[in-house]
C-alpha cells in the first residue's frame, strides 16, 4: 500500500512537471518542471527496484543535464520581449494533443498487451553489480560505441559552441 | 559456342570501356568502334551459319544464375525472331560508323557503342529482369545523344522521349515483378526466366492487367496511335545515326517485345486485346500517313512513315497466322534497311544544305544524279515498291489479313495507299523540280557515302528479288510458335 | 525444240533487265558525259530487238503446236506456308501474242526513240528506263501467277512514273507523273486486295493461273464476283477507265516515244490483258462482266467526246487511247475475250504509229503540239502523212485496215450478246472516232498552213519505224478475218479463250459492218467539211462545249473532293489532334503534377514543428486505422 | 506487492505524449529540447519496467546507455541552441526556416 501512495505521488509529480515543461512560458520555469520530471522518473526507477538506474538518473540527468540546461538558460538570459510570440499556443497544444491521443492510446495498448504482473524480485536485482555484469558481458560493444558517441558529442559541442566559427555557412 | 551470344552483346561495351579507360585519341576510337562493329557482324554471320532453323525453341543458350536469391539469371538465347533483329543491328552498325566517320565528337561514339550493347542485349535476353535492364540501357544513350548532340528543341524532346518511354517501362517493370512474385508463390523459389514464367497461369482478370503493363511499354515504343507524340519531335531533334537506330532497331524492339513477351507470356490473354490493337494499328497506319502529307520537315515526315509501317507490322503480329507473321518479321528487317537508308540520306542532305525542310529543296536529280537516284530508291522502298524488300512484307501481311477476314484485309491493303500519299509528293518537291538556292551547290555522293549506302540498297534489292533466300531461316520456327500458341489458346485464332 | 523454247522465256525477260542495269550503272558512273550516247543507243536497242526475235520464235512455236504452254521456272520467289510463288514464266497463246506485241512494237519504238531523243541529256538514263519498262512489261505478260504479274504491274507503273516525269525540271510534269502513279496505286489497292482475297479463297491449291482456274468453281459466287470487281479496279487504274482515267491525258508530259510505247501500245492495255487472263473467273460472274462492259462503254464515249474538243495533238491521241481501251473492255466484259485481245493487237500497231507520227511532226515543228498551229504538212512530210493516213484510216475502222476488223468483231459481239445499248454507244463512239481522228489529220496535214515554219529534217531512225508499223496497221486485221468475209477468225481460234458463244449470221454481221462503215464515213465527211479547208479552233460554243473542252472539270472536282480534304485533314491532325488532344492529355497529367507539387511545396514551410505535425498526423491516421481494424486488444 | 506494470506504462505513455505535444506545439527551442528529453525518459521508464517484468538486466542496461545518450544529446543540443541564438538573437524555432521550399524562378 505505501508503494501505491508513493507511485501516485510520483505520477502526480511527473505529470505536473511535464505539463509545466510544455505549458510554462519562461525557460526557467520549464527547467524547474523538467527537473521535477527527471526526479519523478528517478523515483519510478527506485520503485522498480532499479537501484543503479536510480543512482545514474540522479547523477547524470539531474546532476549534469539539468544543471547544464539551467546554465545555458542563464547564459542566454532571454528578456521578456525576446520570448517567441506564441499567440496560438493553446490551440496548438490542444490540437497536437488531439492528434497524439490515438497514437498514445495505441502505444499504451500495445505495451500493456505484453505486460503481466511483476514477478518477485531476486536478490541483487538492479544493483550496480548486476547491471555492471550485464553491461560488461553482453553489452560491451554498445557500451564502447556509446563512449565514442560521448566523445564525439563532446568534441561536437565544443566546436559548435565556439564563439568565432572557423567555418561560417551563412556568410 | 556457348559464349558466342555474350561476345556479341558485350563486345561493343568492352571496347567502349577499354577505350574510355585509356582515353584514346579520336582516330583510334573510331577504328576501335568500327572494329567492334565488324567483329559483331562477323560473329552474327557465323551464328547465322550455325543456326538451325528447324530446331524448336532457343539456341546458343547461355544460362547462369546471377542474383541467386531472387532467381535472376543471366539468360541469353536466340531464335528466328531475335536473329532477324540481331542481324539487322549488326549489319547497320558498321555502316553507321562509316556514316559518322569524320564526326569528331568522342562522346557520341561511346554512346553508340553502349547503344549497340543495349539493343542486342534486349533482343537476346530471355530473363525478364535482364531484358528490362537492357531495355533501359538502350534508352539512355539515345537520351544523351538527343540531348547533347541533337538540334532544335533537343532538351525538351529528349525529356519527352525519356519520360514517355520510362512511363511504359515502369508499367512493364511492375508486371515483371508481379510475375516473379507469382512464380515464387507457386513454386517457392524466385525466377524471372521467360520459360519459367510462361508456365504460370492466372485468372483472366489478373492476366489482363499484367499484360497491360507490357503492352503499354511496347505500345509506346512502337508507337501505336495515341502513344506517339514523342516520336516526331524525337526524330526531328536526334542526330542522324540515332534516328536510324530509333527507327530501324528500337521501334522494332517494341514489336519484338509484343511478339516475344506478349505471346510468350500471355498468349490467350492477348486475344482480349486483339481488337484494340487491330483498331489502333489500322487507324495508325492511315493516321500517320495522312499526317505525313503536310509535313515540311523530312525527318518528321519519315518518322510518321515509320510509325505507319510499324503499325502495319503490329497488325501483322496480332493476326497470328503464318503469312502475317512471316510478313511482319520480313517487314521488320526490310523496313529497318529502308528507313536506315532514307534517314542516312536525309542526314547527308542536312550536311549539304543545312536544312531538312522540303520547301528549301528541289532539283536534286539535276545537280546530283547519284544522290537523287538513291534517295528516290529508298523512298520508293518505303512506299513498298515490288522488287524491293518492303513489298514482300506488305504482300504477306495483306495476304495474312485476308485470311483473317475481308474487312481486316482491306484495312491492311490500305498500306498500298498509305505511303504513296506523301512519298510521291515529297519526291516531286525534293528530287525533281527546279533547282533552288539551297541545292544549287549540291555535291553528289562521295565514295565514302556510296560505300555507306550501297550495301543497304543492294540488300534491299536482294530481299525484294529473292525473298525465298531468307524465308526458310524463320518460317519453320514461326510455324512452331503458332502451333504452340494454338494449343495454349485452345484452337482459337 | 520445246526445251529450247522454254528456256528462251528466261532470256527474253533477262535481256531488257540486263540492258537497264548496265545502262543505268554506266549512266550513274558517268552522268555527264555525252560520248557514250552511241553506245547507249546500240545497247538500248539491242536488248529489245533480240528479245523480239526470240519472242517471234516463241510465238511461232506456240502457234505450230496445238494448245501448248511453255513454262519456265527461274527460281522460287517466295515460299511461306501454302504461298509458293515461283518466278515462273509461261507462254500460252495469249501470252505469246502479248509477248510478240510487246517485244515487236517495243523494239520499233526503241529504234524510233534513238532518233527522237538524240541530243537529249541523260540519253543513257532514258534507255535504261525504257529497257526497264520493257522488262517489267514482259514480266507482267509472261507471269504464270498473279503475284508475279502484280510485280510486273507495279514495275511498269514505276517506269511510267519515271518516264512521264522525264523532263522533271518542270514541276507540272512531275505532278503529272505523280498523278499517274497515285491513281495507278489506287487501282493496285484493288488489285492486291483482290489477290489477297483470292488467295484466302483458293490459295491452298496453289496460286498459278492454272491452279486458280481449277479451284475457282468451288468458291461462293458472291466472293468470286467481289474478287472480279477488285481486280477490275486494278484494271481501271492501269487502263485509264472511268473514274481513274484522269492521269492518262496528263501522262503526255513524257517524251513521245514513251507515250507511244507505254501509254498507247502496251502498258495501258495491261488491264485488258489481265481481264482476259482471268477470263475463267469472269466467265462465272457475268454481272461483273456487264459492269466492266458498261464502264468500258462509258469511258469510250466520254473519251471520244473529250477528244473532239482537244487541240493538243498528244492529248487527242491520249483520249483516243482511252476510248479504244473502252472498246476492249466492252469486248472482254461481254465475254468476247478474243475480240478484245484482237483489238488490243491491232490497236498496238496503229496507235503506236499515230503517236510516233505525231512525235515526228512535233520534233519537225520544234516541239509545237497545238494542231491549230500546224497545217499543210502533206507536201513537206510525205512519208509521215502517208503513214499517218494509214493509221487514221485503221483507227476509224475503214476496211481493209486493221481497225475495221477488230472493231467490227467487238461491235458484232456486243450486238450479238443482246446488250444493244452498249452496242449503240459503241457505234456512236465509232462515229466520233472517225470524226476526231480525221479532224486531227485534216488540220495537221491537209489544211493550209497557219505559220510559215520549215519542218526540220527527220532522222531515218524516226521515219523507218513508221513504215514498219504502217504495214502492220494495214495487214494486222487479216489475222482475225471473220467468217463473214471468208476467213476463219484464225486469231480467236489460236487464242482459244473461253469466249461466250456468238449467235450471229454472216448476213447480219455484214449488215452491221456496213453500218459501221457508213457511220465512220459520215464522221470523216463531217470532219472534212469542217476542217479540211479552213480549220478554226472553236472558241464560241455553248456551255456544254466549254465543259467538254475542259473535260467536264473532272480534275478540278477530284482536287476539291479528294486532294484538298486530305491535305486539310493532314493539317488538322498535326495542329489539333496531335498537338491539342493527345499532347493535351499528356499535358494535363503534367499540369496535375505541377499543381500537386505547388501544394506540397506550400506544406514544406521550413518550420520543423510543422513537419513534426505532419508526421504525427500520419501516425495518428495510422493508429486510428490500426485501432479500428485490428482492435485495441 | 500491489504494484502493477500498467500504471508504470501508463505514466510512460503519458510522458511520451506530453513530450510529443511539446515538440509540436512550442516555438521556444528550450522547450522543444526539454520535450525531447521527456520522450527519452518515457522510453527509459518503459525499459526499466520491462526489465523488472521479465526479469532481465538487459533492459536496465539499455536504459543506462540511453541516459548516456541523453547526456551527450544535451551537450550538443544546448551548444546548438547557443549558436542559433547567437545567429539570430532569438530562440524562436519559426525563425529558422532554411529548409523551406523557395520559389525557383
Amino acid at each position: 500500500m505505501p508503494e501505491k501512495i508513493i507511485l501516485t505521488l510520483l505520477g502526480l509529480f511527473l505529470v505536473v512537471g511535464a505539463l509545466t515543461v510544455v505549458i510554462a512560458r519562461r525557460p526557467a520555469t520549464n527547467a524547474i518542471g523538467f527537473l521535477a520530471v527527471l526526479l519523478a522518473v528517478a523515483g519510478l526507477f527506485a520503485l522498480l527496484n532499479q537501484s543503479f538506474l536510480f543512482l545514474a538518473q540522479i547523477l547524470v540527468s539531474v546532476g549534469a543535464v539539468v544543471v547544464l540546461t539551467l546554465i545555458v538558460i542563464l547564459t542566454v538570459n532571454l528578456k521578456e520581449e525576446q520570448f517567441p510570440k506564441e499567440r496560438f499556443k493553446g490551440v496548438w497544444i490542444v490540437g497536437a494533443s488531439v492528434l497524439t491521443a490515438p497514437f498514445g492510446w495505441l502505444l499504451y495498448k500495445t505495451l500493456v498487451s505484453v505486460a503481466n504482473a511483476f514477478p518477485k524480485t531476486q536478490k541483487g536485482f538492479g544493483s550496480a553489480e548486476a547491471v555492471g555484469k550485464s553491461l560488461f558481458t553482453d553489452w560491451v560493444l554498445p557500451f564502447e560505441i556509446l563512449s565514442l558517441l560521448l566523445l564525439a558529442a563532446m568534441v561536437g559541442a565544443i566546436i559548435i559552441g565556439k564563439k568565432e566559427q572557423a567555418y561560417d555557412i551563412e556568410s | 559456342m556457348g559464349m558466342l551470344l555474350s561476345y556479341i552483346v558485350f563486345l561493343p561495351m568492352l571496347f567502349a570501356i577499354l577505350m574510355g579507360l585509356f582515353r584514346v585519341k579520336f582516330p583510334i576510337l573510331r577504328a576501335g568502334a568500327m572494329l567492334s562493329a565488324l567483329l559483331v557482324f562477323a560473329l552474327s554471320l557465323y551464328l547465322t551459319l550455325h543456326f538451325d532453323p528447324a530446331a524448336e525453341g532457343m539456341q546458343f543458350v547461355r544460362r547462369l544464375p546471377w542474383i541467386h536469391n531472387y532467381g535472376i539469371s543471366y539468360y541469353l538465347g536466340i531464335d528466328a525472331l531475335s536473329l532477324v533483329i540481331l542481324l539487322m543491328t549488326a549489319f547497320l552498325m558498321p555502316l553507321l560508323y562509316l556514316y559518322m566517320w569524320n564526326y569528331e565528337k568522342q562522346g557520341y561514339w561511346y554512346n553508340m557503342l553502349l547503344l549497340q550493347t543495349g539493343v542486342t542485349g534486349a533482343v537476346l535476353s530471355l530473363d525478364l529482369i535482364l531484358f528490362y535492364l537492357f531495355w533501359e540501357t538502350m534508352l539512355l544513350p539515345i537520351f544523351v545523344m538527343i540531348g547533347r548532340f541533337g538540334h532544335g528543341m533537343n532538351r525538351f524532346n529528349a525529356m519527352k522521349i525519356l519520360l514517355m518511354t520510362v512511363l511504359g517501362s515502369m508499367a512493364m517493370l511492375f508486371s515483371i515483378l508481379y510475375l516473379g512474385y507469382e512464380y515464387y508463390e507457386a513454386h517457392g523459389a524466385w525466377s524471372f526466366a521467360l520459360d519459367h514464367l510462361a508456365t504460370l497461369s492466372f485468372d483472366p482478370k489478373t492476366s489482363i492487367w499484367l499484360a497491360a503493363g507490357f503492352l503499354l511499354a511496347f505500345a509506346i515504343k512502337i508507337p501505336l496511335l495515341g502513344f506517339h507524340t514523342w516520336m516526331a519531335p524525337a526524330y526531328s531533334s536526334a542526330p542522324t545515326p540515332s534516328v536510324v537506330i530509333l527507327s530501324a532497331i528500337m521501334a522494332k524492339l517494341g514489336v519484338y517485345g509484343l511478339w516475344r513477351f506478349g505471346y510468350g507470356l500471355f498468349g490467350p490473354t492477348l486475344s482480349y486485346y486483339e481488337p484494340t490493337i487491330v483498331v489502333l494499328a489500322v487507324a495508325g497506319l492511315l493516321y500517320y500517313a495522312i499526317h505525313a502529307i503536310m509535313e515540311n520537315n523530312l525527318r518528321r515526315m519519315f518518322a510518321f512513315s515509320s510509325g505507319s509501317h510499324l503499325s502495319l507490322i503490329a497488325l501483322g503480329i496480332v493476326l497470328t497466322n503464318l503469312y502475317a507473321w512471316s510478313g511482319s518479321l520480313y517487314f521488320i528487317a526490310t523496313h529497318a534497311l529502308a528507313s536506315a537508308g532514307i534517314f542516312l540520306m536525309i542526314g547527308l542532305l542536312y550536311r549539304r544544305t543545312g536544312s531538312v525542310h522540303i520547301s528549301n529543296l528541289g532539283g536534286i536529280a539535276s545537280v546530283a544524279p547519284r544522290f537523287g537516284f538513291l534517295f528516290a530508291f529508298f523512298a520508293l522502298c518505303i512506299a513498298g515498291l515490288p522488287g524491293t524488300g518492303g513489298f514482300v512484307g506488305e504482300l504477306l501481311i495483306v495476304i495474312g489479313a485476308f485470311h483473317e477476314g475481308i474487312a481486316i484485309g482491306f484495312a491492311a491493303a490500305t498500306t498500298m495507299l498509305a505511303a504513296m500519299l506523301f512519298v510521291f509528293w515529297m519526291l516531286q518537291r525534293t528530287v525533281f523540280g527546279p533547282v533552288t538556292r539551297h541545292t544549287a551547290q549540291f555535291g553528289d555522293l562521295t565514295t565514302l557515302e556510296l560505300l555507306t549506302l550501297t550495301p543497304i540498297a543492294l540488300l534491299l534489292v536482294v530481299t525484294g528479288i529473292a525473298p525465298s533466300l531468307f524465308t526458310p531461316l524463320f518460317e519453320p520456327q514461326l510455324q512452331q510458335m503458332l502451333q504452340t500458341l494454338a494449343q495454349t489458346v485452345g484452337g482459337a485464332s | 525444240m520445246t526445251l529450247q523454247t522454254t528456256q528462251l522465256l528466261g532470256w527474253i525477260l533477262l535481256l531488257p533487265f540486263t540492258g537497264a542495269l548496265v545502262l543505268g550503272l554506266l549512266h550513274l558512273t558517268f552522268p555527264r558525259t555525252r560520248r557514250l550516247d552511241t553506245f547507249y543507243a546500240a545497247l538500248g536497242v539491242a536488248g529489245p530487238v533480240v528479245a523480239a526475235a526470240l519472242g517471234l520464235k516463241v510465238l511461232y512455236a506456240v502457234a505450230s503446236g496445238a494448245d501448248v504452254t511453255f513454262r519456265q521456272t527461274l527460281f522460287t520467289w517466295l515460299s511461306v506456308g501454302d504461298l509458293k510463288i515461283g518466278l515462273t514464266l509461261s507462254a500460252d497463246a495469249l501470252g505469246a501474242v502479248m509477248l510478240f506485241i510487246v517485244t515487236f512494237v517495243g523494239s520499233v519504238i526503241h529504234i524510233y526513240a534513238v532518233g527522237y531523243m538524240r541530243g537529249e541529256k541523260s540519253f543513257g538514263k532514258f534507255f535504261a528506263y525504257f529497257n526497264f519498262f520493257l522488262g517489267s512489261m514482259l514480266l507482267l505478260v509472261l507471269a504464270d501467277n498473279p503475284i508475279v504479274m502484280f510485280i510486273g504491274w507495279e514495275l511498269v507503273g514505276l517506269a511510267s512514273y519515271l518516264l512521264i516525269g522525264w523532263y522533271y525540271e518542270d514541276p507540272a510534269n512531275v505532278k503529272a507523273a505523280n498523278k499517274a502513279f497515285i491513281l495507278n496505286r489506287i487501282g493496285d489497292f484493288g488489285f492486291i486486295s483482290g489477290l489477297g482475297l483470292l488467295f484466302a479463297l483458293v490459295g491452298e491449291g496453289g496460286f498459278s493461273f492454272a491452279d486458280i482456274a481449277a479451284h475457282i468453281g468451288s468458291v461462293d459466287p458472291a466472293m468470286t464476283a467481289l474478287v472480279g470487281l477488285l481486280l477490275f479496279v486494278g484494271a481501271m487504274g492501269k487502263s485509264a477507265q472511268i473514274p481513274l482515267y484522269v492521269w492518262l491525258p496528263d501522262a503526255m508530259a513524257g517524251p513521245t516515244p514513251v507515250s507511244a510505247l507505254i501509254h498507247a501500245a502496251t502498258m495501258v492495255t495491261a488491264g485488258v490483258y489481265m481481264v482476259a487472263r482471268f477470263s475463267f473467273l469472269y466467265e462465272s460472274v457475268p454481272d461483273v462482266g456487264l459492269f466492266i462492259a458498261s464502264i468500258g462503254a462509258a469511258s469510250a464515249l466520254l473519251a471520244a467526246l473529250f477528244a473532239c474538243y482537244q487541240s493538243d495533238i498528244k492529248k487527242i491521241l491520249a483520249y483516243s487511247t482511252m476510248s479504244q481501251l473502252g472498246y476492249m473492255f466492252i469486248a472482254v466484259g461481254l465475254g468476247g475475250y478474243s475480240a478484245g485481245i484482237f483489238h488490243l493487237f491491232t490497236h498496238a500497231f496503229f496507235k503506236a504509229l499515230l503517236f510516233m507520227g505525231a512525235g515526228a511532226v512535233i520534233i519537225a515543228l520544234h516541239h509545237e503540239q497545238n494542231i491549230f498551229k500546224m497545217g499543210g504538212l502533206k507536201e513537206k512530210m510525205g512519208l509521215v502523212t502517208a503513214t499517218m493516213l494509214v493509221a487514221t484510216l485503221a483507227i476509224s475502222g475503214i476496211p481493209p485496215f486493221a481497225g475495221f476488223f477488230s472493231k467490227d468483231a467487238i461491235l458484232a459481239h456486243a450486238f450479238a450478246s443482246g446488250h444493244t445499248f452498249i452496242w449503240a454507244v459503241g457505234v456512236a463512239t465509232a462515229y466520233l472516232t472517225a470524226y476526231y481522228m480525221f479532224r486531227l489529220f485534216f488540220v495537221v496535214f491537209v489544211a493550209p498552213p497557219r505559220e510559215k515554219a520549215e519542218p526540220a529534217p527527220l532522222d531515218r531512225t524516226v521515219t523507218w519505224p513508221l513504215v514498219v508499223l504502217a504495214v502492220g496497221s494495214a495487214v494486222a486485221g487479216f489475222f482475225g478475218l471473220p467468217e463473214a468475209y471468208g476467213g476463219q477468225n484464225w486469231f480467236a481460234g489460236f487464242l482459244h479463250l473461253p469466249d461466250r458463244a456468238l449467235h450471229l449470221g454472216s448476213g447480219e454481221e455484214f449488215l452491221l459492218d456496213m453500218l459501221n462503215l457508213l457511220v465512220a464515213s459520215a464522221g470523216i465527211y463531217v470532219a472534212y467539211r469542217l476542217f479540211a479547208r479552213s480549220p478554226r479552233e472553236a472558241h464560241d460554243a455553248a456551255a456544254w462545249q466549254t465543259m467538254l473542252r475542259h473535260t467536264l472539270y473532272v480534275d478540278e472536282i477530284y482536287e476539291a473532293l479528294f486532294v484538298r480534304p486530305l491535305r486539310g485533314l493532314s493539317r488538322l491532325l498535326d495542329r489539333v489532334v496531335d498537338n491539342r488532344i493527345i499532347d493535351g492529355i499528356i499535358g494535363l497529367t503534367v499540369g496535375g503534377y505541377r499543381v500537386a507539387s505547388a501544394g506540397f511545396a506550400l506544406l514544406q514551410n521550413g518550420s520543423v514543428r510543422w513537419y513534426a505535425l505532419y508526421f504525427m498526423a500520419g501516425l495518428c491516421g495510422l493508429s486510428l486505422y490500426i485501432l479500428q481494424n485490428i482492435g485495441g486488444e | 506487492m500491489t504494484l502493477n506494470p500498467e500504471s508504470f506504462l501508463a505514466l510512460a505513455t503519458l510522458l511520451f505524449g506530453i513530450g510529443a505535444v511539446g515538440v509540436m506545439s512550442r516555438r521556444n527551442i528550450f522547450v522543444v529540447y526539454m520535450s525531447i528529453e521527456l520522450m527519452l525518459n518515457a522510453v527509459n521508464i518503459v525499459l526499466a519496467t520491462f526489465s523488472r517484468l521479465h526479469p532481465d538486466m538487459g533492459g536496465s542496461v539499455i536504459a543506462l546507455l540511453i541516459i548516456g545518450v541523453i547526456a551527450a544529446e544535451a551537450a550538443l543540443f544546448l551548444a546548438m541552441i547557443v549558436q542559433l541564438y547567437r545567429k539570430k538573437r532569438t530562440v524562436d524555432s519559426d525563425a529558422f526556416t532554411d529548409l523551406a521550399q523557395r520559389r525557383l524562378s
